[in-house]
């Protein structure tokens, strides 16, 4: 049989007062796939924490711009991408610190991309910076003993 | 949304209590940082956050805790965290917080916790 | 002062599965605008008739069609644009009958359209069949005292 | 989603209850028409659809109820409606259906105007 893709698109105000919907939106897809409710908590992070960078950093909190989240599943997988038109970055450039480090020098960031990693089995930026930056990350599916 | 979120602060003894509801995310992390900085402030170091009935939190949350805790055990005090639901415990966990923060799992065993080491230093 | 809008849009699988995240997508926008639970609740229902048509009636429950829905407001109002590509209809040539006559015909439908005219302001469509349907829906706001 | 649908099933003598829970919309409507439909083929046809703890019903929701009262009255039954909470007591208004249905504030009412008219015909 073949496995459909089922396919969703949320785009919204760059604002942080958008992440609680975010979650809503990502919860309802993620459920639908079938992820049972500690992985569909787990994927609502990684895309709460990818949705706060591009409204803090790569549109620097000017509400005025867009994002988009897409969120597409079958039967193996969900693959979410975040998309902006803001300013870019160089994703390798950027090394995770230890927290302990991160606390020795007071810091109150630093967290959000080791988790999205963490949580995630694919994390993948695609980077033009001001015409569209991309961001791919995917969680596998448990494959339920009840499928064919 | 079904959990907006909510903060209430109250002092016990020599403790300052701050009582966290609902989601903590880079929305409603500055009011938690404001909260803190205002205890921190009046020179109150030994201060409690209930997370009974914090339902999310998102690094920004983690953020704030992780950026007064060095401050706030250098004047002898401490940031105590009780109460965090196994969703919400999961996160600090996978960052290593449990390694660096006091947990305790509720509020009485926090207070507790100051009374033993009265003068814990950073 | 200049009245900002602000835009979202939700793109979904043509399922009655998904209402229910239509409804919560349009409660958080509505809230956002400033409507009280009551309302926002009547525009939930307003926009659940609307998609719940389209999925029936425009794509005849093909779930590999998509629904786009599009909330904007501003200061004055709240705007729902529903789109579909599916078959389309003639709105004027819907007479909506009385709920006395439609429990004597044992009916089960027929309620939709007059439920979204009674709980909108604008209520227009723009018909292309197989191209574009598209249904405007507008809410107005109640102005708040402190408002400038 | 915060209020999934579900439905419940039992019998008070000669009555039978269904109790709905969540949102009645076009998706969970067929659910509920399914059930009625089994208590019109089993004959029994004194029916109390408890909305209690509904906290949502569309317009294919209000058709169930819309394409069996018919039916259940000629048979010398009723579908009688009770618990409705304001915001879906609204939608019932809105279409008129107050007029049409039996409404009765409490499941406890709905048993009793079974009692006052044992025989209702349609
Ligand atoms: N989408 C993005 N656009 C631009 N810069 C980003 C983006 N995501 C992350 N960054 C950069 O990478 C750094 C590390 O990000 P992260 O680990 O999430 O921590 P934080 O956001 O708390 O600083 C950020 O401080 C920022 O400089
Ligand atoms: N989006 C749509 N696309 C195609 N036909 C529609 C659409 N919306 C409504 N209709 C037509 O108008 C009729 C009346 O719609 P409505 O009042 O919502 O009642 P119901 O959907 O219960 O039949 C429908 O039966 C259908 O024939």
């Amino acid at each position: 049989m073949e496995s459909i893709e089922r396919k969703f698109t949320l785009r919204f105000p760059s604002s942080t007062e958008n992440l609680a919907l975010v979650r809503e939106f990502v919860g309802v897809v993620a459920s639908q796939a079938g992820m049972d409710a500690a992985e569909v908590g787990k994927l609502e992070l990684a895309v709460d924490e990818a949705c706060a960078n591009v409204i803090e950093h790569a549109y620097g909190h000017d509400t005025s711009k867009e994002v988009i989240v897409r969120a597409n599943f079958n039967d193996e997988a969900i693959h979410i991408h975040v998309e902006d038109t803001g300013r870019g970055f160089d994703p390798a450039s950027v090394t995770s610190a230890e927290v302990e480090r991160l606390v020795l020098e007071r810091k109150s960031g630093g967290l959000g991309m080791r988790l999205m990693k963490t949580l995630m089995d694919e994390v993948r930026y695609e980077i033009e910076p001001g015409l569209k930056n991309e961001l791919h990350m995917t969680k596998f599916l448990k494959k339920k003993k009840s499928d064919k | 949304m079904p959990n907006p979120f909510s903060l209430s602060r109250s002092t016990e003894g020599n403790l300052s209590v701050i009582h966290l509801e609902g989601y903590l995310d880079a929305h409603t992390a500055p009011q938690f940082e404001h909260a803190i900085q205002e205890e921190i402030d009046a020179g109150r170091y030994r201060i409690i956050v209930d997370c009974a009935s914090l339902t999310y939190i998102s690094s920004a949350g983690l953020g704030v805790f992780m950026s007064f805790i060095e401050e706030v055990r250098e004047q002898g005090g401490d940031i105590k965290i009780c109460g965090l639901t196994p969703k919400v415990k999961q996160v600090f966990d996978i960052l290593g917080f449990s390694q660096i923060y006091d947990i305790c799992d509720n509020h009485p065993d926090a207070v507790h916790r100051f009374a033993e080491s009265p003068l814990r230093e950073g």
